[in-house]
């Protein structure tokens, strides 16, 4: 790595720590019972979503999961709307109607999260085809976990999108686990990238507590992609520090010393003493820290300001559509 | 809802699906087709020259992935394309049922509003092949249920005509039911291109005594059983649904309140009429219903078989008997 | 027919599940359990510690493959093995309807009875805890028009208990829809182990002026809404359906016969309710019907604004009213 | 190869020639418009179904697809039943309910035929758990075609086969098309054993012409799976000289050289040349064709004098269970 990209790099701290904080204030929400349903947090795979996120345009697509609001941020997200999304309020990015698990920006690109395990992978590839098609330039990032790499939507989207050399890059975040099973009991190879090979695209192993490692394969993926050359499926290995989803502390079947082993590679604490070690000062971080505190503090307090939506829930199940002008509807025969 | 001088000219129910998908593909580039087989020639031959015409960029074969390519088409629908997709055989709408109704009926509410999945999905139903239990189902008693969703099922070429070019202008996914023997049925078709709107039933026939609904290929052994009975002095009212959700139940209890019996009839084992019925009911007290469906078994290829299971004549006679 | 003596002990819905599927699998080796995570814990811990007391090659972790596992079981189930299957979230269904309705339902019809398919599909269904709209749907009204199921959803610990036994001695597929709300609350059951047979509908309360008929977690709002009316002098009957497919359509008929109003209350989107009530009212004539279920809309997270989109206590009044 | 096993080689013969004669019989009904539905022909495939199932026991079991006439016949089913169910009559293997892709056989231990692409893959998948947790000792044989092999359920079925060590052996049945679309327009790999490396299983590319080539991978496969050390995909290249069913000549989206150069590799006629070669002489070949021609003639007959099934059209789609004998049925609470 030649050049120490100050700004940028701490522009990556603030978002990995924005991540962070807002993940557990969420997670505060939830024991306090404020939250929506379950929630699913990132803390720990922030590097990936930072690392893979910083070579995305405004205008390139973000396909997340259930495990989405990492995403969410690194695309752009603001703290305020999100909480409130997941407090079920009005002023949520989807009025409450979504969720966490159901989170879509579109002035960001950001298709949404999704609840339904691997179900957003076709739609990623979708929207790769629109870009494709409609040469927009775009290119899609499909973010899933390793647990959906077991699902035929991998299969049948990733063969669709090598057939059709579309822009989409595949972000498997290999946690190792799905719920509380292990990766090896329910998946038949070590790497979920070995089975690039079954699509003809590049599979890449990336080491997922690395941003700068995981920006390099996602930049190189994307000009893949940009360049019409088609997908790349990216494997980043990760581990979430937390429990699966808010009803789980994640510790009855890891073993303390996986966990230890792991946290040893926080990738925000890496990312801070990098940044120390090319020269930040202790205070200019501190003074982010305090700041991004402070954000997280304000908008969860707005969040919760705002009141939950009403007399909505029975309206916007359909589009409206203009019925067509100057056309003669036939009505009767 | 002025209906404009027709311009009549006879086609098949194939065809005014063809012409259809033609005229709005010249009309909007967003639109792109796409099924299994589909530009190489498919299965009911639908396309016919549509991928000469339009190219591989706007007529796509896809891979045997029926979730994978209706999961493919809500993305593209949601960032700016309006795909046409096949379903070859309806029964197989069973591989996809996630991507629909998980993610393309639930998109434009769950996300507020922030995006729209202008998507339909064509899938011929219906028996009477011999091609036996895994190509024979009519399954949009399932489709009807789920918010969201509009579902079309057209039973003259007119209306494949006019209905089809309607659900490519939805900004709605829009499940649009076609029937196998259908295909080659003939009919009369506006050559100016009259839309037909989603959401209005059709009466066929005006009578008195009673009410026959249906829709598809029923259509025709409705209005052969109005005719039976009319000559046994039974007055009927024909009405052919044309869209299955929403319901136009203003024309359905119209009529219903005014013979004072009502009957269902469908092909597939008895959702719709399920749902037809118990709306009608409600609103109607005192209303004489029966419902004439398919038999609660998978469909059998062997022909003599197969006609057991499907209901013909006799059977909605009989329905007609039972609110006699 | 003969009720045995009870030896009541009370637990919880969620237990009962676990001790039936424990004492059958101590009855029969054949029966295996399978589904995600299911002997790691899984999302609403029913194995308990059967993954300890049978071992791995009984009580299976699947990947995250609906559509796959659900057939591999049926496989399994063709040639030996009685597989209990759980989907973690009926949500998540979809994806493995090709299985479950190209399938398993037609393996034993389409074989001309050489294999049958003694397989049960474990469900939660049911809103009400802000999962939102891919975590609470109650999709019961798409399988029970698939001939070749039989479709159960226990409402309370007892039920629980008997009719997961019963499914499990079925020689055919049985969706078995338990409800997450459902899961904590407790109740007796018979600790001899008596079976719930498959297909019977039960009377909760006795009453005269208008039946209630319900099934699983809207079971007890029927029940209050019959306090409420009852002490506004409207004596209702409140009939738990129990059995989804084949419908206890005896039981449903003969009580509307008696009091001339029938309301069906659900969680779903109502295909529960139009088969039930398009049934009842073709049996009844001049019966006064009325539907209760969810808004036609997906489920939002939201806690006040789901509360708008399933069925309350208000609505099913409401309902009631109707047909009054 | 060392010996010549002239009695297991003639049968080999008579395997597949009964398989095409009885094919051509069908295609020969379907044209009178005896036939139930359309019909699927292997014409050109017989050596990978024969070649297969020649190592395939009595209590293996098989899972076929939509084109399975071929496999049936392999496994050990007669004509006559056969026809007579593709004819809709009552004396069909499945009484006519099932028809020409829904037909099983169960004293053959053939699971059936399947109508849904992909959908059997799955089936034969939980057929090798039931053989697994029994310990039978039965192998489960999966055919497929290349289409197919684009469809979830190959993806999910073949992880857990793996994961679960099963006994099956997948056959892909590539005959580079699928209806009328080529492989390489759909599918984003040449070789569908490539995909094999998805699962951390072996993979093999076999001359799906050759019938001892066939006969020799499934061989290897077979033992494998009877160890204990689970699965393997076989990728049998081949070709169908016929149309993809009774609509379709197969013309006008193969070229004349394609075609022509597959025939020149007609596993039928190429085994009768080895056989010649090995030393049967013409008149035993000769007879053999005769009594072939005859049995499926006979057996034609027998099929259309059966009469089409009466009155059960309305019965059996629920198979009969057994009140608990002993146990109390809970009625009332
Ligand atoms: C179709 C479907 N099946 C199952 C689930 C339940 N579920 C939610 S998250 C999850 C585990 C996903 O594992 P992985 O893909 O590795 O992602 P991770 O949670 O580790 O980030 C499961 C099984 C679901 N939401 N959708
Ligand atoms: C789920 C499903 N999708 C589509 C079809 C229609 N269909 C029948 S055969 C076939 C082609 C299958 O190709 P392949 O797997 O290569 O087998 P082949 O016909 O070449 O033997 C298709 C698309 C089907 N029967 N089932
Ligand atoms: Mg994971
Ligand atoms: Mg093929």
């Amino acid at each position: 790595m030649a050049h120490f990209d100050r700004d940028q790099y701490l522009e990556y701290y603030r978002l990995m720590l924005r991540i962070r904080r807002c993940e557990e204030q969420i997670g505060a929400l939830f024991s306090r019972g404020m939250t929506m349903g379950t929630a699913h947090l990132s803390v720990g795979q922030e590097a990936v979503a930072v690392g893979a996120l910083s070579v995305a345009r405004p205008e390139d697509q973000v396909v997340s999961t259930h495990r989405g609001h990492g995403h969410l941020i690194a695309k752009g997200a603001a703290v305020a709307p999100l909480i409130a999304e997941i407090c079920g309020r009005v002023s949520g990015y989807c009025r409450g109607k979504g969720g966490s698990q159901h989170i879509a920006v579109r002035d960001l690109n950001f298709l949404g999260t999704n609840g339904i395990t691997g179900g957003g992978i076709p739609v990623a590839t979708g929207a790769a085809l629109t870009a494709r098609t409609l040469e927009t330039g775009a290119v899609v990032f499909s973010f899933f976990g390793d647990g959906a790499a077991n699902q035929g939507t991998f299969h049948e989207a990733l063969n669709m999108a090598a057939v059709w050399k579309l822009p989409v890059v595949y972000i498997c975040e290999n946690n190792g686990y799905a719920m509380y099973t292990p990766q090896r009991q329910v998946t038949s190879v070590d790497d979920i990238a070995a089975r690039a090979a079954g699509y003809g695209i590049p599979g890449r192993i990336v080491d997922g507590m690395d941003l700068l490692a995981v920006r390099a394969a996602a930049l190189e993926a994307a000009e893949r992609a940009r360049a019409g050359e088609g997908p790349t499926l990216l494997e980043c290995k990760t581990y979430r520090f937390s429990g699966h989803s808010k009803s789980d502390t994640g510790t009855k079947y890891r073993s303390r010393e996986e966990i230890v082993a792991w946290q040893a590679r926080d990738p925000i604490a890496n990312w801070r003493a990098f940044l120390r070690a090319g020269g930040v000062p202790e205070a200019e971080l501190e003074q982010i820290e305090a700041e991004i505190d402070a954000e997280v503090a304000a908008a969860t307090e707005a969040a919760l300001e705002s009141p939950y939506a009403e007399d909505e829930a029975l309206v916007g199940a359909y589009a409206a559509t203009a019925s067509p002008a100057g056309e003669a509807w036939l009505i009767a025969q | 809802m002025t209906a404009t001088a027709l311009q009549l000219r006879t086609i098949s129910y194939r065809d005014a699906l063809y012409e259809a998908l033609r005229a709005e593909m010249e009309r909007d580039e967003r639109i792109v087709l796409m099924g299994e087989d589909f530009a190489n020639g498919g299965a009911f031959g639908v396309a016919g020259d549509l991928p000469e015409l339009f190219g591989p960029r706007r007529v796509i074969s896809t891979p045997i992935s029926e979730n994978g390519f209706v999961g493919v088409a809500v993305g593209a629908a949601m960032t700016g394309l309006r795909p046409v997709v096949e379903i070859m055989f309806m029964d197989f709408i069973a591989l996809a049922m996630d991507q629909i109704a998980n993610h393309a009926a639930k998109v434009h509410y769950m996300y507020a509003g922030q995006y729209a999945v202008p998507l339909v999905v064509r899938t011929p139903a219906g028996a009477g092949r011999g091609y036996g239990a895994s190509h024979s189902q009519s399954l949009e008693g399932w489709l009807i249920q789920v918010p969201g969703l509009k579902v079309v099922a057209p039973g003259t070429p007119a209306d494949a005509y006019g209905l089809l070019r309607s659900a490519i202008r939805d900004d709605n996914p829009v499940i649009f039911i076609e029937n196998k023997l259908l295909y080659p049925v003939k009919g009369e078709v506006d050559a100016a291109g009259a839309l037909v709107p989603i959401g209005r039933a059709a009466v066929r026939r005006r009578g008195n005594d009673l009410t026959l609904a249906s829709y598809g290929r029923m259509l025709g052994i409705a209005l052969e059983v109005a005719d039976v009975l009319g000559s046994e002095g039974v007055d009927c009212e024909v009405i052919d649904l044309r869209t299955l959700k929403p319901l136009d139940l203003e024309t359905l209890a119209a009529s219903a309140g005014r013979t004072g019996r009502f009957v269902f009839i469908e092909e597939g084992t008895g959702g719709i009429g399920a749902e037809v019925i118990s709306r009608v009911a409600e609103q109607i007290p005192g209303v004489r219903v029966a419902r004439v469906a398919a038999a609660d078994t998978p469909i059998p290829s062997s022909g003599p078989l197969e006609q057991q299971v499907i209901p013909g004549l006799e059977d909605i006679i009989d329905g007609c008997l039972r609110t006699l």
